[in-house]
């Protein structure tokens, strides 16, 4: 009966964050679900258990997956792609994870000043985290 | 003193009628509401129906019709300037309350929603008229959520979970009122102008009651100990659909709705007692009718209770047989689930308190005690007057249940007490920070806290074995018994001396809660004591009328009195005695007649 | 039959801790568990303190913790226990002032904060505003909150925080955005969008079970989540 | 005076039910990822520069079964109960089905992570 203007969209910090935890959830299903498809199509039902598919399907790594029957059975397991892949979901996990980790601790802490050092501490960890994840991506 | 507050205006209560007041006296003066519940604890919260105006958008309907319905429907005992002012203000009200934010339910064309209620009918062909504005099943709850918001917004200040236990009057005008905080037992004293009074009714007297706990009639029995009288206390109105045993009201809307009442044999026993309206007869005729059927032995299974029927079956048939329409001229038919989002709380309740599934099964319901039309006497201002030459008190001032304007009179229709709040509320906001604004503070006595004090220390040093427990239930049941639907010389003269009684036996309490903190036992004698009060005086006022008129129902004097009735009770407390007055009705427009439904 | 209660006292002026009494009484089915703290209070001890008013779930006074969880006392019948003893403390989260009496004022300070109130400037036309029954039934559940704080109360995240305006705000806040009449969703989705606002519920449902006017409020708050992401009012 | 605002352990005693309980899960499993994934990597970047003994010592837990039956519980607990509650935030008219929603998720989870378990012991057994 009556049209009224629509509010703006606030993009406040809580927000992002909130609405990145989700996307951030459907995402890492989609990267788990293409690495698990193509496990498979690389031979993983006769080539791994399924303790290392598991692994693999959420972290992409061939050191993820072993084998004592085949010696080189991550040979074809290793290559750019693969570790674009890693690096993706890597990155996802982690910022989901320690934004996760940030929202724990601020839904106890009440107070500008906690939150504020909180924040810096976990920010930090997630850098260090990144930085030492990739660098082990890469060198691997 | 960190006790002492001084505001322009004090408002005493916080349900409808005091936030209306406070919203509008906040407006011109500096004004403070002090409630011993939360605002919306407040009892307007519960009112189920509607709240009544002549919107007419729900079919034809006029202001001057309502106005004579309420003139009929108070048995000709209202005042009849004020019932056609409130009438006519209803309408604008209900508006404001709109504009407030209120939700109303609505019609197809977006406008506040009507439904049918008893006595509300159309002045030409005497049928049910929609003239009962709604939200859902929870009109007062609405109301009294949306005028806290609006108090919210215009920052109005609260004293919340104090207990106004006395009144300040010097000099022949209010000076202010004493408060307990409940939270650490201390007294206050707020200086103030002008008091408004609305603090609610004191249902709690009877056994089976719709009222709430804090139904206790604190603010007129404290203006009684002050030498103010009460205006009609023996018209108590008994709404006839309680939940038996319970009291919990089941609203007048189930019967607006088409829902009807059946005896023990099945049958629609309305249609005997009120041909034309039948189910939607007044509250009064209803509950008589019903006491009769179940005094012949007609009630369910013999017991003290008969069915409510709101099953669409019933509903269809009995609509059907009426010839009942909708607005548009279809026939009224109704299914299950239109029944329950126009009444869900109605029926949450009986599935909660009675198993029953309403739209399943009849729901047990007898007459339980509701609302008091008599209280503080007030001209259609809200000022408070003391006499029968109706000389204002200057500034008190009186508004909601507690109030008798009188524009009830002998019996208040369904709908008409949630428009007493709002328009009288209103117009004693407004009167009251108009008074303030011209006036200065009266000086206050040298001990203002004395009274309060020394009642205080009494219950505190009591040491006897009296439980005000069972001194309550005694008074509640004698009183239901003797002074209820039906009354007698004989009963009534039991129950005023079982009250001397109890008086008596209240002054000897087993050792209270010495307490600070939310000593809610101490509050409790304090308001048994009220009670007790008003009770008496209810009894003595209802001794001296021999008549029958509208809640007020005589077996020894059955027929309505004109000649020597048709005039209003004024009690006062003098020396420990009640003495009685008496003034006349204003009669305008109509003169009254037989009262037919 | 016989029931047991349970009871948690406290008073402050005894200088004893909190503890448990237990009290038997005889009760019928139908009584409501507020029937038997009258009762006991009428009868064995006049200094149990609670707060109450309507006796049938309609004004909020009485939320407790009832065997664990969050009801009005009014509102939950013996013969819905089933159990021959009941345990009754005070709702969780809120200072404890006396026995089942909470101090509600952080609880209130929070609806305040969200604007509970119609915001509408435009001038009013002389009869009604229009809404169609659609626009009134958008937000009919929330309008049916009576403030009786078993939700927040229950709610996790207010119980760790109770700066978080909680589930009862939110509702009140809900309203308000919904009402077609009203033009102030903006800025009450700006507060709840904010550190402490709506964005601090995960979906832990305790205030939808806990709720004794049945009002989906999780529903509730996850249509104000979805607001302040969409900016629309739908 | 009044008792100090104070929940601590009481807040467990509340009877919640499923929903309360799923969340709990829901925020111990993520902080259970977060510390796997985080000590993983670490490990494996000390193993990978330095060959420590640590490291190897970690990836034994982590490989043995038992540890990965916990492992797998919580990342599909974790994985599936956040779809939930994705989908019953993206769609909250949904909200009234959450019942439902955390039958479906029980009935999924339970044949995903039985089968998982079962076919590891199997191959446990298997390759002895
Ligand atoms: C179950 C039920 C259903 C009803 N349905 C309808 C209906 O459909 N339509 C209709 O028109 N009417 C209805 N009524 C009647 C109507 O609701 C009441 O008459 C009306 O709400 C009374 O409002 P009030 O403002 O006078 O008092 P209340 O709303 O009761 O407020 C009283 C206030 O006074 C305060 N107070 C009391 N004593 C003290 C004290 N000593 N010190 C400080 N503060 C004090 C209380 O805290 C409270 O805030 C119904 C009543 C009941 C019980
Ligand atoms: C498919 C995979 C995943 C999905 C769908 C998912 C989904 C979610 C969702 C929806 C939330 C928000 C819950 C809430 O607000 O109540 C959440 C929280 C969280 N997630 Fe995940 N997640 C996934 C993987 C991970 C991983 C890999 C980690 C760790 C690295 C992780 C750590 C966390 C943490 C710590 C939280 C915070 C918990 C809380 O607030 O209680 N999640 N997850
Ligand atoms: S939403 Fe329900 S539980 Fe919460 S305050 Fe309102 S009525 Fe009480
Ligand atoms: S319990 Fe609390 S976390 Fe959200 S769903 Fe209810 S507000
Ligand atoms: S006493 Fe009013 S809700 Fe229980």
């Amino acid at each position: 009966m009556s049209s009224r203007p629509a509010p703006q969209i606030g993009f406040s910090f809580e927000y992002l964050m909130w609405i990145f935890t989700r996307i951030s959830g459907l995402v890492m299903y989609l990267l788990a679900f293409v690495g698990l498809v193509m496990a498979f199509w690389m031979g993983a039902h006769q080539q791994v258990d399924i303790g290392a598919l598991a692994r693999w399907t959420f972290f992409p790594n061939p050191n993820h997956v072993t084998n004592t029957n085949i010696p080189d059975v991550t040979l074809g397991w290793s290559n750019a792609w693969w570790q674009v892949m890693e690096m993706l979901i890597f990155l996802f996990a982690v910022t989901h994870g320690m934004n996760g980790v940030r929202v724990i601790y601020e839904d106890y802490i009440g107070n500008t000043w906690g939150r504020a050092l909180g924040r810096g501490i976990i920010f930090l960890l997630w850098i260090f985290l990144l930085i030492v994840g990739i660098y082990v991506i890469l060198a691997s | 003193m960190s006790n002492y507050h001084q505001f322009d205006v004090i408002v005493v209560g916080a349900g409808g009628a005091g936030l209306m007041a406070a919203l509008y006296a906040s407006k011109t003066a500096n004004t403070a509401v002090i409630s011993k519940l939360y605002p919306t604890r407040s009892h307007t919260g519960t009112a189920q129906g509607g709240v009544g105006a002549a919107l007419g958008n729900e079919g034809e309907d006029h202001p001057d019709w309502h106005t004579f319905d309420t003139v009929k429907g108070s048995d000709y005992l209202g005042d009849q300037d004020a019932i056609e002012f409130m009438c006519h203000e209803a309408v604008p009200a209900v508006y404001e309350l709109e504009h407030m934010g209120l939700p109303f339910s609505r019609t197809e064309d977006g406008l506040i929603a009507q439904r049918p209620f008893g006595g509300h009918t159309n002045n030409i062909t005497g049928k049910p008229v929609r003239r009962a504005c709604y939200a859902a099943d929870r009109t007062g709850h609405m109301i009294l959520q949306t005028l806290y918001q609006q108090c919210i917004k215009n920052d109005v200040n609260f004293f919340d979970e104090f207990q106004v236990l006395d009144v300040l009057i010097e000099n022949g005008a209010a000076a202010g009122v004493v408060a307990l905080e409940l939270a650490n037992r201390e007294l206050h004293v707020f200086h103030a102008k002008s008091v408004i009074f609305a603090t609610g009714g004191h249902g709690r007297i009877w056994e089976i009651t719709s009222n709430a706990y804090s139904y206790t009639g604190d603010g007129p029995a404290a203006l009684l100990r002050r030498g103010i009288p009460m205006e009609d206390m023996e018209f108590f109105q008994f709404h006839p659909t309680g939940i038996y045993r319970m009291g919990i009201l089941i609203t007048e809307g189930v019967r607006g709705e088409g829902g009807i009442l059946v005896n023990d044999k099945g049958e629609r026993f309305m249609e005997h007692y009120a041909p034309t309206v039948k189910d939607l007869a007044s509250r009064d005729v209803i509950s008589r009718a019903m006491y009769l059927e179940m005094r012949d032995g007609r009630g369910i299974n013999g017991k003290r209770y008969l069915y409510l029927d709101m099953r669409p079956e019933t509903v269809n048939r009995y609509a059907a047989l009426d010839g009942r329409k909708r607005p548009d001229g279809s026939p009224y038919v109704v299914t299950g689930e239109e029944l329950l989002s126009k009444l869900p709380d109605i029926v949450d309740f009986a599935r909660t308190y009675l198993g029953v599934d309403p739209v399943a099964q009849p729901m047990p319901v007898q007459p339980t005690a509701h609302y008091a039309m008599g209280g503080i006497p007030t001209n259609m201002y809200g000022e408070v007057v003391i006499d029968e030459a109706n000389t204002v008190l200057p500034g008190l001032y009186a508004a909601g249940e507690c109030a008798c304007v009188s524009v009830h009179g002998a019996n208040r229709l369904g709908t008409n007490s949630l428009l007493d709040l709002i328009v009288f509320g209103k117009h004693a906001g407004l009167r009251a920070a108009e008074y303030a604004n011209g006036a200065s503070f009266q000086t206050l006595p040298a001990d203002p806290l004395e009274y309060a004090n020394q009642q205080l220390d009494q219950i505190l040093h009591s040491d006897g074995e009296e439980k005000v427990y069972v001194i309550g239930h005694e008074m509640k049941s004698v009183m239901f018994d003797e002074v209820g639907v039906f009354r007698t010389q004989e009963g009534m003269q039991k129950a005023l001396e079982k009250i001397g009684e109890l008086r008596e036996r209240l002054k000897r309490v087993r050792k209270p809660d010495m307490g600070k903190v939310f000593n809610t036992e101490l509050l409790d004698i304090w308001e048994l004591g009220n009670l007790l009060e008003l009770a008496e005086v209810t009894t003595v006022s209802a001794l001296a009328r021999t008549e029958s008129r509208g809640g007020h129902a005589r077996e020894d004097y059955p027929k309505r009195d004109d000649v020597n009735w048709l005039k209003h009770t004024l009690a006062w407390k003098r020396n420990g005695n009640i003495e009685l007055g008496y003034k006349p009705v204003v009669i305008t427009k109509f003169q009254p007649k037989e009262r037919v439904y | 039959m016989e029931v047991t209660l349970k009871i948690f006292r406290y008073n402050p002026e005894s200088g004893k801790k909190p503890h448990y009494e237990k009290y038997t009484v005889e009760a019928e089915p139908t009584d409501r568990v507020l029937d038997l703290l009258e009762y006991i209070k009428g009868n064995f001890d006049g200094t149990l303190s609670f707060r109450r008013s309507c006796a049938h779930g309609i004004c909020g006074s009485d939320a407790m913790r009832i065997n664990g969880q969050n009801r009005l006392a009014c509102k939950l019948l013996v013969k819905d226990l089933h159990g021959a003893q009941i345990t009754v403390e005070p709702i969780l989260g809120l200072r404890v002032i006396k026995d089942l009496i909470v101090d509600m004022e952080p609880f209130f300070e929070n609806y305040r904060s969200v604007l509970p109130y119609l915001i509408n400037d435009e001038p009013a036309p002389k009869k009604e505003r229009l809404q169609s029954p659609e626009e009134r039934e958008r937000f009919d559940d929330t309008t049916k909150c009576i403030l009786c704080a078993c939700c927040t109360t229950s709610c996790p995240s207010f119980w760790v925080n109770e700066k978080y305006v909680g589930p009862a705000a939110i509702v009140t806040a809900h309203r308000f955005i919904f009402d077609s009449r009203d033009r102030g969703a903006a800025e009450r989705l700006k507060i709840l969008s904010g550190q402490f606002g709506v964005y601090r519920c995960h979906t832990i449902f305790n205030c939808t079970t806990a709720c004794p006017r049945e009002i989906e409020v999780t529903q509730a708050i996850g249509e104000v989540k979805k607001a302040i992401g969409t900016g629309s009012l739908e | 005076m009044a008792l100090k605002r104070n929940v601590g352990l009481k807040g467990i005693k509340y009877r919640g039910g499923g929903p309360m309980l799923a969340w709990a899960l829901h925020r111990i499993s993520g902080l259970a990822i977060v510390l796997f994934v985080g000590l993983h990597v670490i490990s494996s970047f000390f193993m990978q520069q330095l060959g420590s003994d640590i490291a190897t010592a970690l990836n034994t837990v982590y490989e043995s079964i038992y540890f990965q039956f916990i492992v797998i519980f919580i990342v599909l607990f974790h994985a599936l109960n956040g779809l939930r509650v994705i989908i019953l935030d993206l769609w909250p008219q949904l909200i009234k089905f959450q019942r439902e929603a955390t039958w479906l998720q029980w009935l999924i989870f339970i044949p995903t992570y039985g089968m998982t378990v079962t076919i590891m012991i199997l191959n446990q057994l298997q390759g002895g």
